[in-house]
């Protein structure tokens, strides 16, 4: 188990360090440099403060130099917002973020969950096309058409809810909704095929001749079983939603990190730029490793083969 | 549902205003603050020297009086008010503000409008690197007497203290935070109107009555709530369901409201204009230039792109700036760019054309910004002179910054430029095409322009130097080195009993300091 | 007459796994002469794949060689390998997974002679024709996809493509048991009829003891990746000696009422170990009726106990 | 002695896309208590769904069963009975094994809740009764060490072991008659010979009746006292063991018994395979299904379907070549 | 029972070849594929939909005289009428003939990131998985850098980097997109080059290539085909994302992405500006996700009904 963790381990570092490298080539490519940002400034102005950013030394320097400073877990002061440290940028944003993807993962699972599973025990018939007609206009309309119609209708017209803003839970329920509709789909896609796979197997048949009811072999040998692939997208699409919600963000005015991701790289915030890689990146790189370790939870045959080293 | 803009939330007795801003302030360090939205901000928790009136004439407020200036109007002598203090109840000194313009034109500040104060004696070097603070002519008499003494006259200069760059700082204080100074609602120090209680990033700011501020009494707002949105739609539709009751719109949201009283306009001293780069041959041409700049119809194109109070230009610098001699500039120059005129612009490219030994127009790069606004005026720009010159331009929208350096460098055949005022002077439209100025983009050099434009800023006599600046724009008509097509106006939708917002022109786009809510 | 068309010595075939080495063949010492039909036997999962394809150079030796026609066949190369694959061919357990499901039956019989460029145009269709009859099906069915025939015909399939080429050696990879009982004796038959017709020498896997016996002329019986003997088929019938091939034997159930009535079975306690990471000594010993404490420590000695009769077994001496 | 069981003309179609395939085409046959009966026949003959429709597991859609009965215990039809009804049948009065070990124990569930799963549905137990009663389950199947097996899971057994707890599943709540499609196929030859003993010893400790499914006939041989033989979703032949092995009538079970080889057999005979392959259920064909491949099929068995004649006692078969006006010299 | 007569008791004579007769109809995989995809009403539907759609994008703009870029300054945000079909934008432009060009662009944009899926991904997967060991080790460290780091970041960098426009959309969903095709191939070829078939193959001397164009190309087919028709809408979906950000195709060409988020802005005042391209989108979405699923279950005999 150690020796497993450690390689996972060995392998998450060098994955890393290419794509810190990766991305560090990319955005000293960028075209113009960082303090081109304001008409104002003068270019002996600029020259200064690129001394000081240390953006005057070559190249391999400042890759070294930054190597140095990620290894002390410093990703640097951001260029467009001179007081706030990356660190803290992200640490501000990314809460608004998670708490957004996790509420709208949830949405998806439950709803993706039920749709699937009402499409998996009426294969072949009207509720299943049903449901996966759902399913497909879900991923058929995007979200910065979604997100406007949803709030002119429920916020402004009816008047139900928050139309936008970050205030409280039902600021929270448009939002999440909107971006949850991709994930429904795919989540009762999955659960559909993962379910038809389960219900064909061996061993429900075993269940159902034990006389056990149709309820309760869906609740205790069906479900969990069928679960299994969609925990292993899961996490990956988490992390995907968690940053991908840039667009909603701006609909519903949310303080969240996805602007970043594109703010960035206009104002060749180069510290920005890394450091929000890095983040996504280790996050990613941990949810997929915490996924497995969930997926050994679930699934008792994961959990010992790994065990037994 | 509907619309509920007459029974608006604002009609409350806690006095709450809910103000949105469009982006996160980036710093609100006065020294550093480079955008409107930090201006608005600072403006409500700091005061200037002085404050700008409804009508943009600065009022005394910090001063305790109108400036004594001498020495052909390069000496200022100010004195302070009695009654002012910081928020940490320490009083607010002369020294506070020599140390901050110090600060601010120091290079290690980074701070994007050093160059204002670089007007002052010594600035200039300082700001890049060669001189010493020591030589800065800006000095704290005693604690109440602040004087300073400028490279040339600026007629304007008494209003231009209102902007934040020229706000106090307290050294103390600042350097007790370092970089970390004014990060955070709890890193700040207040003397204006208003305290920052709390700042969450990116999400929302929250003003209340700063209860030390002078002249407290007239303060009618408890609190102000500021949240960051910046999608059109959402803040019209923040606005209709009564989350907000202020919002900027443009478009379609004004078609919607313009009938309302809640619409209001707010004229800006902002110019959009194409500029074309000399130093390609088939631009070198003036008829070539003028063409092009004939077949731009104006009115329609400021009435498709931005549909917001915007005015087709009439010239180069725009409506409601101030002349430096208390007049209204435009009003001194008059209506002096060419009208709309395909037919004509047709004769001037075949005689341009022919002029510059050219067979036909070549397919040129037509660069500007990524913005809504951008993109759309690019788009109609190219349509019009497909359709009134029958010559093909590629459009290419970028970054706002790369368009920025793009120009800078001069890596650009046609460009789309937008230009604020940095304070109400004909000046910062017209210095730009001065041949040395790093603004001149189009590369335009014409040596009478620039004799006229440094007399202007060397003459002492008002009207003198009013006059010059009239000639000066006179010659950018003839010579059309850029072809304005827009005088910006902002729309805002205002609940009808929030009274006394301030909208200004430039700087800042806001003033609430007598706001209140009926 | 000794004339062995193949030899193995000391074959290892070792697969790493996630938690261990799998030691899937384990020391294999074995001699097939030209002609004849060697039988392999054992439970499932005791190498006997892994043995037939390690001969057919499908995997790559741990350690050992095998030679064909006293040629080290790992370490062919060019022409010669080319007459290696021509020479030795293999036929495979499953007839759905062997055949190319979007290939023609006429394609898939020809891929031999396509790859060795033997012959093309009329010859080749010829020749499909008339393995086609080789192997008892109709020559139309040439143009047919695999998945319109039934296990047996494909099985048959399967064989005309390993004889395209002409081989020497053929290794039978229990090719019949996925069939149904009714139809396997078609393709035994065909086996042997065609054994008659060109010399051919077969290594015939199998676990179907009574399947072996028919076919094999003699037999190697294998248990967790080693041989434990090895005798002329009437032989090991008539008197094995390791405990593990009496098992076995016993464990047979005969169709017959009668005798199954009478007979005394040795039914052996437990389950087949698994072959990762093994105990040293005898692999059988865990299960094994007469283990003695020697066998837990020392690996058996393969030793010829009578004529043609080798066994590994601490019994023996 | 006493029917547990009696199938009476069962016929079993389903519906899909190429058409009705008519799986079971009208079987009938009797179990005694006590007794266990083997049934035989090639793949896709319709052993598995016959015993499948006998616990009403085969899904509808796409099955139907279009005729017949199955009563059990004398009293009660299984056809008409609701799902809800059969549910409390199953487990408890018949149990099932399946064919393959590997997949038919639920991965993600230890061995102990799915043993006890039937007893706490059926009899009620409390958990910690299931439990003692689920490890006295494991010991008689002869699992070693059962208490900590019990919270162990199925991937922690090998391939007879899971066998052992499919039959400890299936003798829970120790039912009338035990159901075994196949419960060796999938095993190897010394696992098998321990599985098929077991069975016998527990038949006789248990008393249930049981069916056994299989292609073994070597197996058959073993364990069964009464053996149907199936073709193409019909019955050819039903009788003893006896009967069967050393009386055989029909040309399908000559063919079967032929094509098999004994180890006890000395000479290299040749071997005489049955020629040719099923028909497809999809069009079953007119007359005798098996008169495509019978050796001796006359121009009736094309046009006719062969009836069902008694021969003896419990000896039945469904051929012409018994028929009163057959010529003797083909006998 | 029947009545039977003595001369039928009389032995029929056999020709071998009637034993071998088979009773399956003699259909190849794909005409079986295909009988099962046409009586897939959905799917079938998704088909003729694309069709419609494909014809008009390429034929919809010649059924009107204006170009997509004429702008018709009196004629603004009209609502569609006898002239102007689908109305007409704020600059005067006739969305009829906007909306099938943008709807040519976008589904240009899906071809082409098709073709790169089939140039990149089912190569790289396909060479990863059936060289294996190192190799693969390595080619999967690979994919792993590409896919964490985030995919917004490198497509807006390249906009960045090359300019707004349709290649660099192409070339930036070639960049990222490809990966779960490389996946899905390598994992086909994977459990493909052990099958037995393969084996055989290999034992009779067949070269790498043969082995790879011959078996496992032809094997992976079916899924390389299914996921080419997920990957079509995803790209069109990402260019509609792109466009939304300002990042779409050069004005004053519009995609339907960009019409899309065009008339997002003003559905409140001009909402058939967003009605028609929502339909026209959501239409090709919807069909090309039938289409899919159809294929899917049509090539995979487990889903046979
Ligand atoms: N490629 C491989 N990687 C790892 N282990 C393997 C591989 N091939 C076979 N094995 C293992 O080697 C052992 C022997 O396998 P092999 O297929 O040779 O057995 P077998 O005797 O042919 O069994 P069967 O009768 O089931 O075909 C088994 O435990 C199997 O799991
Ligand atoms: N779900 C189903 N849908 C359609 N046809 C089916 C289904 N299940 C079984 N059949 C058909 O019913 C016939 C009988 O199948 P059954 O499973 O009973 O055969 P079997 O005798 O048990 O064969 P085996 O020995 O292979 O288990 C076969 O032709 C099969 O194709
Ligand atoms: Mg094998
Ligand atoms: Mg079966």
């Amino acid at each position: 188990m150690y020796r497993f963790i450690l390689r996972r381990f060995c392998y998450m570092l060098i994955t890393f360090w290419m794509i810190v490298t990766v991305t560090f080539v990319l955005m000293h490519n960028l075209p113009g440099d960082p303090f081109a940002n304001s008409e104002k400034l003068s270019t002996q102005q600029r020259a200064l403060l690129a001394k000081e950013y240390g953006l005057d030394q070559p190249i391999s320097v400042q890759y070294k130099d930054y190597l140095i400073n990620i290894a002390k877990g410093d990703l640097g002061v951001s260029f467009a917002y001179p007081t706030r440290r990356v660190t803290e940028i992200i640490k501000q944003s990314f809460p608004a973020s998670a708490e957004l993807g996790i509420e709208s993962i949830i949405f998806s699972v439950l709803i993706g969950l039920i749709l699937g599973i009402t499409a998996a025990l009426k294969h072949n018939k009207s509720w299943d096309y049903g449901a996966m007609f759902i399913a497909i206009v879900g991923v058929s309309i995007p979200s910065f058409v979604l997100g406007p119609i949803l709030q002119y209708l429920v916020g402004v017209k009816w008047g139900i809810l928050p139309a936008a803003l970050w205030d409280g839970p039902a600021n929270r329920v448009l939002p999440a909704l909107t971006l949850s509709f991709m994930t429904i789909a795919i989540t009762a896609r999955m659960m559909r095929t993962s379910m038809l796979d389960v219900l064909h197997s061996d061993y429900i048949k075993t269940a159902r001749s034990k006389g056990l009811s149709q309820f309760s072999i869906i609740l205790k040998h069906t479900l969990r079983n069928a679960i299994l692939p969609i925990v292993t997208v899961l996490g990956p699409i988490t992390v995907n939603v968690i940053t991908g919600t840039l667009v909603v963000e701006q609909i519903f005015a949310i303080p969240g990190l996805g602007k970043y991701f594109v703010q960035a790289v206009y104002s060749n915030d180069y510290t920005l730029i890394m450091g929000l890689t890095i983040f996504y990146s280790l996050l990613l790189i941990v949810v997929m490793f915490l996924t497995d370790i969930a997926y050994g939870f679930i699934d008792p045959r994961i959990r010992l083969a790994k065990g037994r080293n | 549902g509907g619309n509920t803009a007459q029974s608006g939330s604002a009609g409350n007795s806690k006095q709450l205003l809910k103000m949105t801003l469009l982006a996160e302030p980036q710093a609100l360090d006065t020294s550093v603050a480079n955008a409107a939205v930090s201006f608005d901000i600072l403006n409500a928790i700091n005061e200037g020297l002085y404050r700008l009136g409804a009508n943009g004439e600065p009022i005394p407020a910090l001063a305790a009086s109108m400036p004594v200036i001498t020495n052909e109007g390069k000496t200022y002598t100010i004195k302070l008010r009695d009654n002012i203090k910081w928020s940490d109840d320490s009083p607010v000194t002369a020294k506070d503000f020599e140390y901050a313009w110090k600060r601010t034109l120091d290079p290690k500040t980074k701070a994007d409008y050093a160059f204002m104060v670089a007007w002052i004696k010594g600035g200039d070097a300082f700001m890049n690197g060669k001189g010493s603070a020591d030589q800065v002519q800006v000095k704290a008499i005693d604690d109440k007497t602040l004087t300073f003494t400028l490279e040339n006259p600026i007629p304007f200069m008494t209003a231009q203290l209102s902007f934040p760059v020229f706000f106090a700082e307290k050294q103390e204080f600042v350097e007790k935070y370092g970089d970390k100074y004014a990060a955070d609602a709890d890193k700040l120090l207040f003397d204006g109107p208003f305290q920052l209680s709390k700042w969450d990033h990116e999400q929302s700011l929250t003003l209340v009555k700063n209860d030390k501020y002078w002249d407290k009494d007239n303060v009618k707002l408890n609190e102000v709530d500021v949240q960051i949105a910046s999608d059109n739609n959402t803040l019209a539709n923040l606005y209709q369901s009564n989350a907000i009751d202020v919002a900027r719109i443009t478009r379609d949201q004004v078609d919607q409201w313009k009938a309302k009283p809640d619409y209001q306009i707010s004229p800006q001293l902002y110019i959009t204009y194409v500029e074309m780069n000399e130093a390609v041959p088939a631009l070198k041409n003036d008829k070539i230039r003028q063409a092009l700049a004939l077949s731009i119809d104006r009115s329609n194109l400021v009435d498709i792109v931005f549909h917001d109070g915007s005015q087709a230009p009439t010239g180069f610098v725009p409506n409601g700036t101030m002349d430096g001699n208390n007049k209204e500039f435009r009003k001194d120059a008059g209506d002096v760019l060419p009208k709309y005129d395909p037919a004509q612009a047709k004769t001037l490219l075949a005689q341009g054309l022919k002029e510059a030994g050219l067979t036909s127009f070549p397919t040129l790069k037509f660069t500007g910004d990524d913005t809504e606004d951008g993109k759309k005026a690019l788009e109609f720009i190219q349509g019009q002179w497909k359709q009134n010159l029958g010559i093909d331009v590629t459009v290419e929208s970028i970054p706002h910054k790369l368009r920025i350096e793009h120009g800078q460098t001069h890596q650009f055949d046609l460009l789309l430029f937008n230009w604020g005022a940095d304070y109400n002077d004909p000046m910062t439209f017209l210095d730009c095409h001065e041949s040395t100025s790093s603004f001149n983009e189009s590369q335009f050099k014409d040596p009478e322009y620039d004799q006229l434009i440094e007399k202007a800023k060397a003459e002492p006599d008002g009207a003198k130097r009013a006059q010059y600046l009239v000639d000066a724009e006179k010659i950018l008509v003839a010579k059309m080195p850029v072809a304005p097509v827009n005088f910006r106006a902002y729309s805002y939708l205002v609940k009808p009993n929030a009274k006394n917002i301030l909208f200004f022109p430039y700087g800042s786009e806001w003033d609430l300091k007598n706001a209140s809510v009926e | 007459m000794s004339d062995p068309i193949l030899e193995v010595k000391n074959l290892k075939k070792y697969f790493r796994v996630t938690n261990g080495v799998l030691k899937a063949v384990d020391n294999v010492n074995l001699s097939i002469q030209r002609g004849e039909t060697f039988g392999l036997v054992g439970e499932s999962g005791c190498g006997k794949s892994t043995l037939g394809r390690t001969i057919m150079r499908l995997y790559n030796t741990t350690e050992g060689q095998v030679l064909f026609n006293g040629e080290n066949v790992h370490q062919l190369k060019g022409s010669r390998l080319k007459q290696f694959n021509r020479d030795m061919q293999m036929v495979f357990q499953d007839p759905y997974a062997s055949l190319n499901p979007r290939m023609t039956v006429g394609d898939i019989i020809a891929e031999g002679i396509d790859i060795h460029r033997l012959s093309s145009g009329v010859k080749r269709r010829e020749r499909v024709s008339e393995l086609l009859q080789t192997v008892g099906l109709p020559e139309e069915h040439a143009s047919r996809f695999p998945h319109e025939f039934s296990g047996g015909q494909r099985q048959r399939i399967g064989i005309a493509r390993a004889l395209a080429i002409n081989p020497q050696f053929i290794v039978a990879d229990e090719p019949v048991s996925a069939l149904d009982v009714s139809v396997q004796a078609q393709v035994i038959n065909l086996f042997k009829r065609l054994q008659e017709e060109n010399g051919l020498t077969y290594l015939f896997i199998s676990h179907d003891l009574a399947m072996v016996k028919h076919i094999a002329d003699r037999v190697g019986v294998m248990y967790l990746g080693s041989l434990t003997e090895v005798a002329q088929s009437h032989e090991l019938y008539r008197n094995p000696l390791h405990p593990y091939t009496v098992a076995l034997l016993s464990a047979i159930p005969i169709p017959d009422p009668e005798v199954e009535r009478k007979r005394e079975r040795i039914i052996l306690e437990g389950d087949v170990p698994s072959p990762i990471n093994p105990p040293p000594g005898c692999r059988f010993f865990a299960r094994c009726p007469k283990a003695m404490p020697q066998c837990q420590v020392d690996t058996p000695r393969w030793i010829e106990v009578e004529t043609d009769h080798y066994v590994a077994c601490h019994l023996y001496k | 002695m006493e029917n547990i069981l009696e199938v009476k003309d069962l016929k079993v179609s389903f519906h899909t896309y190429a058409g009705e395939v008519q799986a079971v085409r009208g079987v009938s046959f009797d179990l005694k208590k006590g007794e266990v009966l083997a049934i035989v026949g090639e793949s896709g003959c319709g052993k598995s769904v016959t015993s499948q429709t006998i616990m009403r597991l085969i899904p509808s859609p796409p099955s139907i069963i279009k005729e017949g009965s199955i009563l059990f215990d004398k009293k009660i039809d299984l056809v008409q009975l609701t799902l809800k009804e059969m549910e409390s049948i199953r487990g408890s009065e018949i149990g099932m094994i399946f064919q393959d070990p590997m997949t038919s124990l639920n991965p993600t569930m230890t061995i102990g809740k799915q043993i006890t799963e039937g007893l706490v549905r059926h009899q009620g137990l409390s958990k910690e009764k299931a439990q003692k009663e689920a490890i006295e389950l494991l010991s008689l199947v002869g699992i070693p060490r059962p208490e900590t097996r019990i919270k162990q899971y199925p991937h922690e057994f090998s391939g007879g072991m899971r066998q052992r707890v499919m039959i400890a599943i299936s003798l829970a709540c120790r039912p009338k008659l035990l159901i075994a499609d196949e419960p060796t196929t999938a095993l190897d030859v010394t696992i098998q010979a321990q599985i098929i003993d077991l069975l016998k010893d527990l038949q006789e400790k248990i008393g249930s009746s049981i069916i056994i499914i299989t292609h073994n006939l070597g197996v058959v041989a073993d364990i069964a006292q009464r053996v149907v033989v199936m073709y193409a979703g019909k019955i050819v032949e039903q009788g003893t063991v006896d009967d069967i092995f050393y009386r055989a009538q029909h040309p399908y079970t000559w063919g079967l018994l032929h094509s098999i080889l004994r180890l006890d057999d000395d000479e290299k005979s040749e071997l005489v395979p049955i020629e040719g392959m099923p028909p497809d259920l999809l069009a079953p064909p007119q007359g005798c299904a098996f008169a495509a491949r019978c050796p001796h099929a006359m121009n009736i068995c094309l046009n006719e379907d062969p009836q069902t004649q008694i021969i003896q006692d419990e000896h039945s078969m469904a051929c012409w070549l018994m028929d009163k006006r057959m010529r003797t010299e083909i006998r | 029972m029947p009545e039977v007569r003595d001369n039928l008791f009389i032995p029929v004579t056999k020709q071998a070849d009637q034993q071998e007769k088979i009773t399956r109809p003699s259909i190849t995989y794909w005409q079986d594929a295909r009988r099962r995809l046409k009586k897939n009403k959905f799917a079938m539907a998704g088909f003729y939909f694309l069709l419609g759609i494909t014809l008009f994008a390429i034929l919809g703009p010649f059924l009107q005289k204006n170009g997509y870029d004429v702008q018709h300054l009196t004629a603004r945000n009209e609502m569609p009428n006898s002239t102007f079909w689908f109305g007409t934008d704020e600059f005067g432009r006739d969305l009829w003939v906007r909306l099938w060009w943008g709807t040519r662009i976008s589904l240009f944009i899906g071809i082409m990131a098709a073709l790169m899926d089939l140039l990149i991904g089912v190569l790289y997967g396909g060479i990863s998985a059936y060289y294996g060991g190192k190799i693969d080790d390595m080619m999967q460290r690979f994919i792993e850098v590409v896919y964490s780091i985030p995919y917004l970041l490198i497509t807006v960098l390249l906009i960045v980097m090359m300019g707004s426009g349709i290649w660099t959309i192409v070339f930036a969903y070639g960049i990222t997109g490809w990966i779960s095709m490389a996946r899905l191939v390598r994992g086909q070829v994977l459990s493909l080059k052990e099958q037995e078939y393969v084996l055989a193959a290999t034992s009779l001397g067949a070269s790498p290539w043969r082995i790879i164009t011959k078996h496992l190309i032809p094997n992976a087919l079916s899924f390389i085909i299914i996921q080419i028709t997920f990957t079509i809408p995803q790209a069109i979906f990402t260019e509609a994302f792109l466009s939304f950000l300002g990042l779409g195709v050069k004005v004053p060409l519009a995609s339907l992405g960009m019409l899309l988020s065009d008339g997002v802005g003003s559905m409140r005042v001009y909402p058939w500006r967003l009605l028609f391209p929502a339909l026209i989108f959501s239409l090709m979405m919807v069909s090309f996700n039938l289409l899919g699923d159809g294929l899917r279950d049509a090539l995979d005999p487990k889903f046979r009904k």
